[in-house]
Formats: C-alpha cells, structure tokens, sequence
C-alpha cells in the first residue's frame, strides 16, 4: 500500500540538503552581524547637539588636534574641548550663527554641551591614547581621515580583532613621531620615501621595524597579555 | 551466531524470549502497544505528575537566570554543588543504554536484544538531563558558547587545556552518537508500525521516519555494517565519556580529587548506576504491559550479575582511595581521608558505603537475583549511593583542602533541590511519552531470535 | 491488467530459508536486476543475490581521519599559532591535553559518516517505491519474505519470468506496477 | 563653596612619578588671578546641584532611585569629561548603547582629564589626626593614601582613615537642615535661631550649652573660646564615649597636670604593655606606633624588641607579644604593683598583691614568673624600655607606670611627655555630668550638640536620652552626618559636612597641625563644625575656608603667609608645630592601697569596637565586614568569654546569654576567644544602633545599656546566664588553627630568635627545584620586569589596614551578614589568623593572603574560556569581561585567595558609589570571578609614564593599594628581575617561604618566617 507520491522522495532529499545549508547560512549571517557597522557604528556618523565638521576645521582652517584634544599626549584621555574653547573663536567669527546657539547657550548658561560620544570603547577596555602618540601611531592609523569628516563617525570597528591587529605587528602601522599629527602623511613608498634619523624608508616594513626598535616598543606578547588593555 | 539460535543458552536459567512466540506475534505484541492498546490512566497519571515536576525545574532555572547562582548553596570553597553532583551522576546513568547495545552486541550477547532499545532510550534522556547543568551552573549561561570554538571578534579561543573543554565535546559526542545509533535502530521498527498502523496521520508521520524503508538484503547488508561499526566507535566512546568527566577531577589538584583511579572507577560507577536505573525501569515496564516473554528472568539475571561485577570494582576504588589516602603519606590526602570517616559529612560517606558496597552483595545470593521486587529495591539503594558517591568526591573533597583559614560548609537551598527532582521529573516524562510513541523493544531484533529465523542449509 | 508499465514480478515466501534458496536459483539463472526484502537481517542473502560491493567501511574510516586531524590541528593552531597565551606555564603546545578533544572528534565523525553514508549509498529517505504498490508487500515489515525480478533485467520477459518464479513455489506472485 | 575657597585649595604633588611639578609661586599667583572659582565647580555643581540629583537625594530610600537608571541623566553624571567609572556592562558582543560625553564649559588648567590629583588633609579620631593623602579624579575622591612625608604616620593608615571615604559618599548620610522632621533650609535656622540668641545675650549666655567631641583642631578651639568670651556664662562641655579621662587623670596623678604622653618605640628593646592595645587603630599614634615597633622587629638587625603583654581581652597587640599573660583587666593593677614592688625592692613573691592572693589562680605560677622576669628584663633595659598603659586602666596604673618609666630613666628616650592634644582636656565624664544636671536642672535654654551621638553613646545611668526627651528645652540643636538617635531627639538637625567637605585643622598626636582640606564640595550641602561655631561666634555668613585660614593667618602673620598656607596645605601639614617634650617632675605620688579584686565573681570589659569604633561608623559597609583581627567576626559584637569559662557553663559559640550588671539585663551570642582571661567577658561597643542607616541599623547588639559613668570601662559583679537558643554569627574564618587530625600544617612558620640563629633557613620547606620539570619554563627572566611581592609576618600586626585599602582601590563590593554567613565576603586580600597551643593563652599569628600569582597557576589551566591567563611579566591576569563563571579555578585554588560574584553584589544603581568607584578598575558584574591583581592598574600606569620618558619603573615609585598604606611596611612588592630591588632582597633572605610550597605552584608572593624574641628565663 503506497503512503506517499512519488514527489515526496524529492522533497525529502531537498529538505535535508536545504536545513543543512540553512544552518550554515544563518551562523555565517551572526557573525557578520558582529561586524557590521549596525553593532559597531563603523562609519556611521551620530547625532550631535551641534554639527561640528572636523573636515572644516582640519582640513579648511588647518587647526592642529591637540588645539581641542588637549590632553592627547599626556593622559589616557584625549579631552574634549570646553565650550570655552570653542568661543576662543566663536566670539569674534559666526557670533550670531543659529547653528551655534547651542555653544553660545552654553556658555552663557555655563551648562555643559552634552555630545555623542563617538569612540566609545566598552567599559572592561582601558585604552591609554598618551602611550600610542608617543609610540609613534598616528592619529589617522585609528581614526581614519577625520580631515575628511565633515560629522564625526569612528573609522575603525573598535573590536577586539581589529586592536589585536596592530598589537600583533605594529611595524605595520608606526610612523616617526613628528608626524603622528600629520593627517596628509602616507606610509613610505618609492615615490614619497620617508626619512628618519637622515635614513630614508621606501617601505613601510622596513621603517616600521626599525621604529619598533628606536621606540623601545615592548614585545608582541607583551602588547598581548590581557592585563595590557582588560584589568 | 550460534547461541543466538538457542533460547535455552549458555545458562539453564530462563530463556531470553519466552515460548510459543512468532514473527507475528512478536510483531503484533510489541507494535500493538504503540498502535492498538489504549492509553491507560495510569500513564496520564504517571505523566501528569512527571510533567509537572519538569514545569518545577523550569521555574527554579527560570529564577536561577534571574538572580544568579547565589541562590544555591554553593560558596567559597565549595564552588561546585548539586549541579555537578548531578551532572555526573546523570551521565553516569546514561552509559548504560549505549553500554548494553554497543558492547553487548560486539560480544554477541543476544539477550541484549530485548532491553537495549529503551536502555539507549533512557541513556538519551538521562545525557539530557545531565547536559542541562553544566550549562546553568556557570555564572554567565548567556555566554556558555564561549566554550565552543567559532570564529570571533574577540579573537580569542577556549581553552584546550580544561577539562571542561574536554566535556563539551565528549557529551555532546556522546548524545549524537547515542541519538544515532538509537535512530538507526529504529528505523526497520518504523517501517513495521508505518506498515501496521491503521490511521493516516501515524502511517505519514511513522513513514517519515522509517525514511521509506523497505528491507531490501542490499540495504540489510549495509544497515548491519553500518550499525556494527556504530557499535564499535560507541564500546571506546562510552568508556571515555566517564573517563573524561572524572578527569574534572582528577585533573585537580584538589586532595580527594587528584588521583589516577578515577577514569577506571568512574566508568565501573556508571555502568553499575546504569544498569540499576535499567531495571528500575525493566521491572514495572515488563509487568505493566506484560512483557514478561520477552524481558524475561535471565535479563534481570544478568543485569543483576553486571551490577554486581561493577560494583566490586566500585568498591575496590574505593579502596584503593582509601589506602593511597594513608600509603602516600601526603599529610592532605591523609586528611581528606580521615575528613570523609569522621568530618561533618561522615553520615553521607558511610551511607555511601553501605549502599554501593555492603548492600548489593545480596546478589550473590540467586533468588535475590531473580526476584523482581528485591531487585528493583537494590536498584534503587545504588541509585542512591552513587549520588551520594558523587557528593562526597564533588562537596566534600572542596569543604576542607590546603589552607585551614578557608575551609568552609555546603548546605543545599531549596532550589538545589527543586533543579535535582525536576530533572528526575523531566526524564521520566520523556520516557513515559516514549514508551507511548515508540516501540519500547527492538522488534527486528527480536524476530532474529526466534528458530524460525534460522536459515536451514540445504 | 492496465498499461501502467510493468516494475517487476514479485514472489512472496513464508519463510527465510526458502527465500534464500529462491534467490539463489534466481542468481543461478542469470537474473542479476533482482532485490529480496526481509522483515530482519539475513545474513546470506546478500551474497545469495550476488550484492557484495559496501561502500560503508571506507567512508566511515574516511570521517574518522577527518575528525581526527581537524580536531588536532584546530587545537594545535588555537595554542600556537592563532593566539599564543602562557596559561599555567606550559609550554603552547601541551599535546597530551589535546589528545581527549582529538579523540572524540574521530569519534563523532566517524559515527556521522557512517550512518549518512548508510543511508546515502541505500538511497534513503525512499518514502515513495514502487514496491509498495503491492499490498502483500506490507507484511515484509512483519512475517513476510519478498523476491522481485525488475522489469529491466535483460531476461526479463513477463510470460518466462512468471513462469520461472512459479517454479520456485512462492506463496503467491503479483506484478509490481512502477 | 566660594570661589576664594577654590583658588585656596592647593594640589599636591599629581603623585605619577618622575614628574614632580611641584606647585611653583608664578603658577599659583596666576590662579589666584584667575578668578573662574565657579567654573571651577562647574562639573561639581552639575553633579551635586542638579536637579534630579537632589530629587533623588531627597528621596527617603535613594536605593530604588529608578529615575537613575536613564541612561543620559546616570551616564551624564558619571561620566563627567568622559572619565569612565568603567561600568562594566561585561557582556560581550551586544550592540553597545550609544553614551553621552560631557565636557566642561570652562576647564580649569591644573586638570589632566584621565590623570588622577593628590591632595593632603587628615581624618581626625577622638581628636587625633591620621594625616594622608586623597586621591582625586575630576574632584570626585576616589582613594585615601598614607601621607609618607607626615611624621605621624610614614605612609601608613588605619582601618577608620581608610573607610572614611565610604562615609562621605553614605547615601544615608543626612542630608537635609530638618526642623522636626520637616525639610528646612539654612536661612530659616538662621532666622528662627537669631532671637533666642539675642535673648541670650542678655543673661550672658547663661542658658547655653555647646556639646562637642574631642576638639584637637586650634582653630575650633579658639573659635569657641570666642564664643564663651561673647557668652561669658555659656558652657562648652565636651564628651566621647571612647575618652582619655583616666590616662589624663594618670599623669595629673603622677605630675599634678595633664600631659601628653608620647613612646618612641624605635628605641625600645623591652616593651611593656600593661592592657594597652597600642598596635591598633583606635589608639592614639598607632600608625606610627606600628611603624617604629616593626622596624624593631626585623631578626637580622641583631637589636630586635622584645615585647611583654599583660592584657585582658585579647588584642593583635597581644598576638604579637613574644610573652602574654592574660589577666583581668582589674587585675593589671596589682601586675604593676608586683612589677614595681619587685624590682624596687627584691621582695619575695609571698608579699604580691597579685591576683589569687588568697583564691586559687588559674595562671598564678605564670603571672608570677612572668612578673619577675619582665621586672629583670626592665631593669637590665633601663633607659631603652617602656612600660605602656590602655587607656581604659584606671589613673592609678597609670601613674605607676609614670613612675617606673621615669625610674627606669626611660624618659626622654623612649617616652616623652608633652602638652595633650586635646584642646579642652576636662574629664570628659565629668563634663557630661554636669550638662545633664543643668538640664534636668532647666538651666539649659539652647543645646547645641556638635556632632557626636550623646543619646547613643552616653553612660546609661545620665539618662541623657531622657533628659534630653523630657526636660525643657527650647532650642535643641543637632549638627551631624546622620539622622541618629540624637537626631531625633533635638527639634533641629543639620546635616554636617564631611571633613572630605569642609575645611578645617587638626592635631595628630604628636602635636603635628593638618589642614583638612575638602575634596569636593559638600555633596547634600552641609555645614561644618567650624562653619556653626561661627555663627554662634556671629559670624553667621564666614566659610570654613576663611574661618581656617584666618586662624592661621593670626599665627603666621607676615609676608610670606601665602608660600607658607601654600606649603602647609601641599605638605599636609604646618612645620613647626608639633610639640615640644615637656619637663615634667614626678610628685610624690599617693598611690592609694590596693583593693584585692574578688577572683570568683565575674568581670565585664567594654572596649571599643575594631571596626566600628564607638559606634560613629556603623554605617560603613567595608568597616562592618571587616572581619576582626582576632575573631574574625564581622557585622556583630558578640561577647567574648574565654575557653575555661565557656567549657565551664557549657556554653558553645553562637549561644545566647544573659548579661546582668545594676540591675539591667541584656541577651547577646557568644563567641568564644582563645587567650580571653578566665571569669571574665568583654563586650564591644558601637553596635544595636537604631538609627543608623541600611549597614548599621539592627546590626549587633547595643552594649552601652550597661555601661555606667562610674564603671566606664570594666567592672566585676556581672552575671552571666544562659539564655537559651542560638544567634547566627558572621566569621570570615570559621577554623583558626593549622593543627589538623594529620598534624599541623606549616602555613605560618616560626621560630624563636635562638632557632632562627642556629637555622637561618628552618622555614625552606623542600620545594621542587625549578629544573624539575619536563618542558621549558616560561621565559620570565628575559622581561624587563617580573612583579613579585613579600609579606613578612614579623612586622604583620594584622591590623586590617590593607584589606580596606584593596577594598577602597579595587571597587570590591560589600555582600552582607548573610552572604558573610554562608562565606561569600569579596575581600581580595585577607589576614588569617591563627591560634596555636594553649586555649587559655595560645600563640596568636596574622597571616595577609592576596593572590599569590603563581607562575605553575593551578586556576588557568582549568578554566575554559583562557578567562584566567598569565602576563609575561607574571601576572595572573584575571579577565572579568571574558569570565563565564564555572569557579573551577576557585576550586582548583589551593589558597582558596579568589571571590566569585555569586549574585549581583556591586551596587549598580546609588550614584554616590558610582563617584566613589576607581575609574581604572572595572566594576564586576554578576556571575564573574575576581582576584587580587597585584594592582595592575597601578602597574600599568606607571609603566606608561615612565615608558612616556623612556625609562623603566624605578624600585619606589609603584606601589599596590595593601603596600601604600600598610602602617607596618609588613608588605613589599616590586621588579624581582632586578636584584637590587627591596624585594628581590627580602626574598634572598633565608627566611623566605612559599606558602603551600610542595604544591610546586611557585607563588610569586612569598612570605618571611615569623620569629619571635621570648626571654629566655620563660623559656620553659
């Protein structure tokens, strides 16, 4: 006595081989999740009380980071300027800009602007800005062309993968110190080399070794050992 | 194959199956428990309450998430309870099943055949059980998929070198390997009540399963290979499983922990609680629904015989522990000893040796060994010893090791107590819908052993 | 009879025995498309109508080495190669700990291959076969023994078969429409 | 706070090494020209002023403060210039919320956001100031450190400073001026408080009353005299229940005026203490006591003290006597007699006056021993010995100590005497008296209690309470941190500034001047002590900052009073001011004649509480489970009866009992106290507070029902019953002895001076040679740096003082009695205690166990998820945020040092303690396991800074938390790679042992043996 038509047989098969390949699809489909900027905010600029265009300010007027990010070089924190710093110049240019009632009000009021805050690293991660400048990694190795931001977004995913990256090999990434601030530098080439010390690099792994050297960088299981960034 | 032809085999004890009995016969009876014989309140009581003890264990794990392990008992220095006690002790019941048909079967142990569909039945739930608290008892089970290897953003990786590691894969292990052997057995059974079952619903969903089986010789040849080399990866696989749970242990360097017996013992520890459990099962199994044919004396007989073997090297661990506690001269492990005889938890200890060593001795004794009642009884008391087996190695090993200053007491909530009986709750429930749903003995199996499954040469 | 073609002739028989012998004179006589169903494993007749080729050993052996060295080299990797971390002070590559991980991958693969190759090489799940158009053909799940000569065998002739099936004294005979 | 106020506030040295930029004129001046104060506080007034935030602060149970739990109004306020407070959200891979960031408006340029500040003030304890410094992360103080500069105290600290922090930021703290209960604001005080002032003036004050405690500070003393001088018939009576009365009343006794009597212990080869219980906190100049006593204590300096203890109820000082006798406190007298009369006159022991003259004696043959031998070593040790007195001893044992220090020539060596510190030195008792008669007398028309709980803590028999309740009145006034029982008894309170807040100055106890300086501003706005004064003074309107530096000024007039305030306050302290030794004559002393004690009847000690002091700080969660030194008891004051005793009645630990003294009767538990002196029982005051706040309300038992004003400290003539039942008690440590059925275990390893002589290396337990093992170890020796640390249980005094510290650095949460009970207390680094030998008297050892980082760690090789793994400079990393929680690695502990977060134990929700919290150490959450790090935040930032100027750590500059403060230098931790750091020496010494050695665990902590110095004579 015959249950099923003959089509069943191929169904049978097909839903075998489809749940298989389903399984598979959607644990690809979570890990690239992971990484997508919709959890990592990758390149996606936030919602700020004012729309403050670094690419303006960098790029247009050629104001240096540390004018703001005061405390880059010597703290873990690079700092956010204080609306007072903004009025430096906003009282004299702009003064009656709508957009900048926001600094303006602050300032008056002497209530803080409350901004987005953009690289905004988990809680269990410390993460010491003053070590990496003096290191010799420049702002853009992280931060991406922010000369070229008109809003403000963090260039990189921030994960854990991508710090482990560059600790792994820094060589990769270091660059002299006097140009950590220098957002049009490019890594040596044939074309554009790179001095140091009178030597000049046409290739970014020779001088990023020698950096490491100079630099006194400590060693990659060093830079590796959890309690370097998780304590 | 030749004792298999022989009911009367190797003992002039009872036969494996008894007389009179067909290829129809076996078919109709054990088919028509599945398909014809209607659901007594009896097995809607016994599953009712089954399931309500499941519901308990729900909640108690449902508030377990909420507030966290602090609502056990456990502390510091005793970091592992009930859960682990547990745990062991269900996995330790769940060797039986792939024991008797996987080892049994390489040993052509033709008995077998009556018992080992429901004992890897009961082995599948009791590794589920087992598996649900390795998962809670962890402080984060949100994050308990750390423990498997997947590509991160972290980058970072298990650690190979835990034992714990080495349990995820062997229980996991463990439950596919039983889950498909336990299917392949199946499968020809399927075929039967697909074949026998009047309603449409049960011929499409049995036909399903039975995969359109058919019982052509070709696939009859592989299906043997297939399920004898199953058989072959199960014998080593069964054996490791207990192995590597008591290296949780015996990896430790915790006095009572650190010891080479472990694996040996803990293995002879499982098959000797299994096989109580599979007659804790067997005996009112067979007297419900009069299956005395086919379960018959001898199987109890000789699960009787097994439990006695393994309970002597149970004992025999025991007292090699014992004797190193003194022999090693180790000013520790002399203590843990003397701890277990006469610390606070010396109730426990010597209950324990009273029910895994002193008790089933009886069974030398043949009339014990055949009477269903005094053997269901025993079974129950090594139930109960090798729980508490499990508690004085996990609770009382930790309570008092190396610095005096921080020893410390265990004493269960009643949470740890609700998660215990409800996984109990939770196995029986699934067997109750399985002896329901499935047929509870191999009917193919069975029809091989009967004469006229002999293949007269001409 | 309809015009629905013919899948084979089917012989029905009451006991192992005489299957087995019916599917050796069938062998004996040059059939070589045939197939017999039993309720339970026979051992001879797999030979008795000349099946002896099985793939199952080989895959089987193939997911064990599969297993076996994706479980190493994964762990060898993890702790060399991939993030090397000093735990405990041993050294990275602590093979003897890696051994129970190797272990049972071996195991698992190996017991997957072979229940899906299983079933793969005797071309399962089937829900649907002709064979079940026969009624009698329920019974080969039950007490019931079943010889069948298909329709494409180069012998096959629906009169001669016939005949030579009768010749075997089978309970009964019917044909199997596909 | 003003803006003068700020500008005046002077930073300490930003203590990151290497940059010392000290404070220079130009930068100062500039400041003071700057005037931005408010600004100043800009984030401050954000936090503190904030409108939510007073909501919630003025809510009655700020615990369930949902309104909190929005993220902006919560994330706003913690992360201030985005100084996170490292709320661990510890689950991985979840999309994270986005934060707000919140810059100032102005920032004031001495600030390096990340960069923590240090500033110095000092806490003050019945009048004492333990100087110290505070760290600061954006004005929110985090951390209390000792001030190694301080003469006082070195660099150390005690249990109180420590925890004080916690004090300021107690959520229960009062926060609100209540008229009646009702909310009221400063100016309606001010205005309902002017008529009945002026009304006073009139009748020359004669109708007002100031209650305040001990006043050390010179600027509140002259403060009040201005006041009597305006209110010529007022009273300013002042009262503790923990006083001086009897050590001021010894040295009128012995010299006809109350002086200061001061130990230098770092020229004292024998010392004798005569039931004083100078090692720990509570007595004054403890610190520093600790640090000269320890450093007499090292065996290879070949000039080791040697200590004699005679004491009642037992004490860590007592642990560390290398003899102790234990003897009723009544009975301490006759001790000093013997002790005189023997070595005056080398009568024979018949004429003693000691115990048992007449009745039977347990210890007689020891007491008379050990009377004979310390009077020998006294003698041969005359000038370079020093006979110490509790300050609970009755004047008369006082000045016989007086005398014998003066005849053993020991003064001016080792004791010097010196005006008290104590500006108002009246009997304090006395004082109380006499309010409470002018009360019930209705001489009193305004009753200014400043602070201190005199309804809580005065003799029972005053009946303040009561007077306070029944008398008429008409203005009480209360000025407190808490809404306690005072409180409620007076028809104002206000709530008090923390000495975090406010301004103010104090005496340390050597005279030393402190200038406590606020950290914050007033987070509920309260008012100082100073600020109150004022206004009776009529200067209703001055601030803190004026009142203190105006004070000054008058002392320092001149030029150069900016550098010279500058330096005071940068410094922690004013020079010059410490006192100078006293010339003082001995009277002859009428000693009167010996009563004898009755031996059979039953004395009661009522001390003061090891972690709660009097009582003042039963709301301090990390003082309430700071288990005692001795019992190892936390969250109650059980009564402490001796072994014989306890075997006696049949009474077991956790027993209730009965105490009967006048006629009042009190059920407590009983715990029983190895080395408590028979027929005798010692209760500890501070605890059974009705109003205390969430910590210290209900807990423990209140003992002050029994204390009578004439029997303040002990007394015999208490019945003792039992009462049936049981009281569960919360002791961190439920087995203290290393002796087990298998033997003793050599946990703590001693051995007399002779011993240690003969086998410098006794305490080497065979451990396995390193080579010993099958793989290459790990290449420590080619790291620039290997973190190790020593312990020496020689200058250990177990004085708790590391585990508040780790507690305050590292965010350990608090977990509660019932968590204690069943073991769950968080603390990283604990101090075991051990008892050995006779339960009448046994050797008593501490033992500190942090993590011990092993380099073969038993806990990372188990743990699944690599959550626990080495770092290449040896550290057990501990990884919360990778943690699942299995506790395998705390099994697998064999010093058992890890804490596993069982159920959510941090307080997520009070802002207070997310301010208080170290921004550089996460917060756990639930479910995870910690450990001492070794303070790798420490570690690390200096590795920063120094890697920042391209140099390595140097040996002094990185120090842990338990380190910083130890009073003792028992703990050194440092760069073993590098042999001439301190510890690579101490671990050369011979001995040096890992604990748990054989384990082959190689613990990067070890410790240095125990040796003690008995005299040979009692050697038996």
């Amino acid at each position: 006595m015959q249950i099923f038509h003959r089509s069943t047989n191929t169904i049978s098969r097909a839903t075998i081989y489809g749940a298989i390949f389903m399984v598979a699809a959607s644990l690809w489909a979570v890990l690239e999740l992971q990484r997508s900027p919709y959890i990592t905010y990758a390149k996606v600029a936030r919602p700020q009380p004012v729309p403050f265009s670094h690419q303006h300010h960098v790029a247009g007027l050629g104001i240096d980071c540390r004018y703001c990010h005061t405390s880059v070089e010597t703290s873990s924190f690079a700092g956010i300027p204080p609306t007072r710093t903004c009025m430096n110049c906003h009282s004299q240019i702009w003064t009656n800009a709508p957009l900048l009632e926001p600094v303006r009000d602050s300032f008056r009021s002497g209530k803080s602007l409350v901004w987005t805050r953009v690289n905004d690293l988990p809680d269990f991660v410390y993460f010491d800005h003053s070590i990496h400048i003096n290191k010799g990694v420049g702002c853009n190795t992280c931060h991406g062309p922010v000369d070229g931001m008109p809003l403000m977004f963090n260039y990189a995913s921030l994960q854990m993968e991508w710090c482990l990256d560059c600790h792994r090999a820094p060589q990769k990434n270091l660059r002299p110190r006097d140009q950590v601030f220098n957002m049009r530098y490019e890594q040596p080439s044939i074309l554009k080399p790179v001095t140091l010390d009178g030597k000049e690099y046409t290739d970014q792994l020779s001088l990023g070794t020698d950096l490491v050297k100079k630099y006194k960088l400590r060693t990659v299981a060093d830079i590796t050992s959890c309690s370097t960034c998780h304590r | 194959m030749e004792e298999q032809k022989q009911p009367v085999a190797l003992e002039s004890s009872a036969p494996v199956i008894g007389p009179g009995h067909s290829f129809a016969t076996v078919t109709d009876k054990i088919s028509a428990i599945v398909l014809t014989r209607p659901t007594s309140t009896g097995w809607f009581v016994g599953f009712g309450v089954a399931f309500l003890l499941t519901m308990m264990m729900l909640f108690a794990i449902g508030y377990l998430f909420v507030r966290g392990t602090g609502i056990w008992g456990i502390t510091i220095p005793i970091g592992w309870g009930f859960a682990i006690v547990n745990f062991v002790w269900w996995i330790g019941i769940g060797h039986a099943g792939t024991l008797i048909s996987a080892i049994l079967l390489l040993l052509r142990q033709s008995w077998r055949n009556s018992i080992n569909r429901f004992a890897e039945a009961m082995t599948l739930f009791a590794v589920s059980a087992a598996g649900i608290f390795p998962l809670i008892h962890v402080g984060r089970p949100w994050l308990a998929y750390w423990l498997f290897p997947y590509p991160n953003t972290m980058n970072y990786w298990p650690q190979f070198r835990s034992p714990l590691v080495w349990d995820v894969f062997a229980v996991s292990t463990y439950f596919t390997i039983s889950l498909l052997f336990w299917f392949v057995g199946l499968v020809p059974d399927l075929a039967t009540l697909r074949d026998r079952s009047q309603s449409r619903p049960a011929q499409i969903i049995y036909g399903m399963l039975a995969l359109g089986w058919r019982g052509s010789a070709r696939h009859w040849h592989r299906y043997e290979t297939a399920y004898l080399l199953l058989a072959g990866l199960a014998t080593p696989l069964v054996l490791s499983v207990h192995t590597v749970v008591s290296f949780d242990f015996a990896v430790g360097i915790v006095p009572g922990w650190h010891t080479t017996i472990f694996p040996p013992y803990f293995v002879a520890g499982a098959i000797y609680s299994g096989f109580a459990m599979v007659l804790m099962l067997a005996i009112p199994i067979r007297k419900l629904y009069g299956l005395e044919d086919f379960i018959t004396e001898r199987h109890l007989q000789n699960s009787a015989k097994v439990m006695l073997a393994t309970g002597l090297i149970v004992a025999y661990g025991y007292a090699i522990e014992a004797f190193m506690g003194w022999y090693s001269g180790n000013r520790y492990d002399a203590f843990t000893l003397w701890n277990r005889l006469h610390g606070p938890y010396a109730i426990p200890y010597w209950a324990l040796l009273i029910c895994n060593i002193f008790v089933p001795q009886v069974l030398w004794i043949r009339k014990l060994r055949t009477s269903p009642p005094a053997l269901f009884l025993i079974s129950g008391v090594i139930l109960v010893g090798m729980w508490l087996e499990r508690f004085i190695i996990v609770v009382v090993s930790l309570h008092r090791d190396f610095l005096t200053s921080s020893w410390g007491m265990y004493y269960p909530t009643r949470w740890d107590w609700m998660t215990y009986i409800g996984t109990i709750g939770m196995f029986l429930a699934a067997m109750f819908l399985f002896v329901r749903i499935l047929p509870m003995i191999s009917i193919f199996e069975m029809r091989t052993l009967l004469p006229e499954a002999e293949v007269k040469p001409e | 009879m309809k015009h629905t073609p013919i899948y084979g002739l089917m012989a029905e028989f009451d006991s192992a025995s005489e299957l087995v012998a019916a599917a050796r004179q069938t062998h004996a006589a040059g059939y070589s498309k045939i197939d017999a169903y039993s309720p339970f494993p026979v051992e001879e007749l797999a030979e008795a109508i000349g099946f002896h080729r099985n793939g199952v050993p080989l895959v089987t052996l193939i997911g064990g080495l599969l297993g076996g060295l994706s479980g190493y080299l994964l762990q060898w990797w993890i702790a060399t190669v991939s993030y090397p971390v000093n735990v405990g002070g041993k050294p990275y590559h602590s093979w003897p700990s890696f051994i129970v991980v190797t272990f049972e991958m071996t195991i698992l693969f190996a017991g997957i291959f072979a229940v899906f190759g299983m079933l793969a090489l005797n071309g399962l799940p089937m829900p649907y076969h002709p064979v079940f158009n026969v009624a009698r053909f329920a019974f080969a799940t039950k007490d019931r023994f079943f010889l069948i000569i298909f329709s494409s065998d180069p012998r096959y002739s629906s009169v001669e078969t016939r005949r030579f099936l009768e010749s075997l004294g089978p309970r009964s005979i019917s044909e199997v429409p596909s | 706070m003003t803006i003068e106020e700020q500008n005046g506030k002077q930073r300490r040295e930003d203590v990151c090494p290497g940059k010392k930029n000290q404070l220079d004129l130009d930068t100062a001046r500039a400041r003071i020209a700057e005037t931005k104060g408010p600004e100043f506080w800009r984030s401050l007034e954000e936090l503190a002023g904030s409108s939510e935030f007073q909501e919630m602060m003025h809510r009655e149970f700020p615990k369930g403060a949902s309104e909190w739990l929005d993220a902006v109004s919560r994330r706003g306020f913690l992360k201030l210039m985005g100084a996170s407070l490292a709320m661990a959200g510890m689950t991985a891979c979840t999309k994270q919320p986005l934060e707000p960031i919140v810059p100032y408006v102005r920032q004031p340029e001495e600030t390096v956001p990340g960069r923590p500040l240090f500033y110095a003030t000092a806490f003050t304890l019945g009048g004492y100031a333990t100087p110290m410094l505070v760290e600061s992360h954006l004005y929110r103080p985090t951390k209390i450190e000792g001030n190694d500069k301080h003469p006082a105290s070195l660099g150390g600290t005690d249990v109180f400073a420590q925890a004080s922090i916690l004090e300021m930021y107690d959520p229960d703290r009062s926060q609100t001026i209540t008229y009646l209960g009702d909310v009221r604001t400063w100016g309606d005080f001010l205005k309902s408080i002017r008529g009945p002032l002026n009304a006073q003036k009139a009748v020359q004050g004669s109708g007002i009353r100031i209650l305040t405690r001990t006043v050390s500070s010179p600027a509140q003393a002259d403060q009040l005299q201005s006041v009597l001088k305006l209110y010529p018939q007022a009273k300013w009576h002042v009262y503790e229940p923990i006083n001086r009365d009897n050590v001021y009343a010894g040295a009128q006794m012995a010299f006809g005026e109350p002086v200061e009597t001061q130990y230098k212990l770092e020229n004292a080869d024998v010392i004798v203490s005569l039931d004083a219980d100078f090692l720990s906190a509570g007595f004054a100049g403890n610190v520093r006591y600790i640090r000269d006593f320890a450093k007499r204590r090292d065996p290879d300096s070949g000039n080791m003290n040697r200590l004699y203890v005679a004491e009642s109820t037992p004490s860590s000082t007592g642990a560390k006597a290398d003899h102790r006798l234990p003897v009723r406190a009544v009975d301490i007298e006759a001790f000093a007699r013997d002790l005189r009369r023997i070595w005056e006159s080398k009568s024979d022991f018949v004429a003693l006056a000691g115990p048992g003259s007449g009745a039977a004696w347990a210890h007689k043959h020891e007491y008379l021993e050990m009377v004979s031998a310390v009077a020998e070593d006294l003698k041969a040790h005359s000038g370079s010995s020093v006979i110490i007195v509790g300050d609970h001893q009755p004047p008369v044992v006082h000045a016989l100590a007086h005398a014998m220090n003066q005849a053993l020539g020991n003064v001016g060596k080792t004791v010097i005497y010196t005006p008290p510190v104590d500006a108002n030195p009246v009997n304090q008792t006395e004082s109380l008296k006499n309010l409470v008669a002018d009360m019930r007398a209705g001489k009193v028309d305004m009753l200014f209690i400043l602070g201190g709980n005199p309804a809580y803590d005065a003799p029972a028999d005053f009946g303040l309470a009561d007077a306070l309740k029944n008398t008429n009145i008409p203005v009480r006034v209360h000025l407190g941190l808490y809404q306690d029982e005072t409180a409620e008894l007076c028809q104002w309170h206000l709530n008090e500034a923390h000495y975090l807040e406010a301004w103010g100055d104090a005496r340390a106890y050597d005279g030393t001047v402190s200038i406590v300086q606020p950290l914050i501003a007033p987070l509920y706005g309260g008012k100082s002590i100073y600020e109150m004064v004022a206004l009776l003074a009529g200067q209703p309107e001055t601030s803190g900052h004026e009142i203190v530096q105006g004070y000054w000024k008058k002392q320092h007039p001149g030029a150069d009073f900016d550098a010279f305030w500058r330096k005071s306050l940068h410094d922690g302290w004013i020079e010059n001011t410490a006192f100078q030794p006293k010339q003082v004559s001995l009277k002859p002393v009428q000693i009167p004649d010996y009563a004898a004690s009755d031996a059979k009847s039953i004395e009661i000690n009522f001390r003061r509480d090891p972690s709660v002091y009097d009582g003042r700080f039963s709301n301090n969660g990390w003082l309430q489970e700071l288990p005692k030194p001795m019992s190892k008891m936390a969250w109650d004051n059980p009564v402490l009866v001796g072994p014989a005793m306890a075997e006696r009645m049949g009474l077991r630990s956790e027993d209730l009992i009965e105490l009967e003294l006048n006629g009042k009767k009190l059920t407590a538990p009983v715990w029983i106290q190895a080395g408590h002196p028979d027929n005798s029982v010692t209760v500890f005051l501070g605890y059974g507070r009705r109003r205390a706040g969430r910590a210290g309300t209900g807990a423990g038992f209140d003992m002050y029902p029994l204390r009578y004003n004439a029997t303040p400290w002990f007394t015999t003539g208490v019945a003792v019953t039992k009462a049936g039942g049981t009281y569960k008690l919360a002791t961190t440590q439920g087995y203290q002895t290393m002796d087990t059925p298998e033997g003793a275990r050599p946990l703590v390893r001693t051995a007399s001076l002779d011993e240690y002589h003969k086998e410098p290396d006794f305490a080497r337990e065979d451990e396995p040679p390193a080579e010993l093992t099958l793989y290459k170890p790990y290449p420590y020796k080619e790291e620039p740096y290997a973190w190790g640390m020593t312990i020496d249980l020689n200058s250990c005094v177990g004085c708790n003082n590391c585990i508040v510290a780790c507690q305050s650095e590292n965010n350990i949460p608090v977990v509660g009695k019932e968590q204690c009970v069943i073991g769950r207390h968080m603390h990283w680094l604990r101090v075991d205690a051990y008892y050995q030998g006779d339960r009448d008297n046994p050797k008593a050892y501490f033992q500190p166990v942090p993590c011990m980082q092993c380099e073969n760690a038993p806990c990372e090789v188990v743990c699944p998820v690599g959550a626990t793994v080495h770092s290449t400079e040896g550290l057990n990393d501990m990884v919360y945020n990778r943690c699942v929680g299995t506790r395998y690695c705390s099994n697998n502990c064999p010093y058992k040092v890890r804490r596993f977060n069982f159920l959510l134990f941090q307080d997520w929700e009070t802002p207070q303690y997310k301010m208080m919290r170290n921004p550089d150490v996460t917060v756990r959450s639930r479910g995870v396991m910690e450990k001492c790090t070794y303070c790798v935040q420490r570690i690390n930032h200096r590795r920063i800074d120094a890697e920042r100027e391209d140099r390595k750590i140097q040996d002094t500059e990185l120090q842990t938390a338990c380190q910083q403060s130890c009073p003792a230098n028992a703990i050194v931790f440092g760069n073993i790679n590098d042999p001439e750091s301190r510890v690579s020496k101490l671990k050369a010494k011979a001995r040096n042992y890992s604990l748990l050695g054989d384990l082959n665990t190689r613990p990067r902590t070890t410790y240095l043996a125990e040796i003690r110095n008995p005299n040979p004579e009692l050697e038996t």
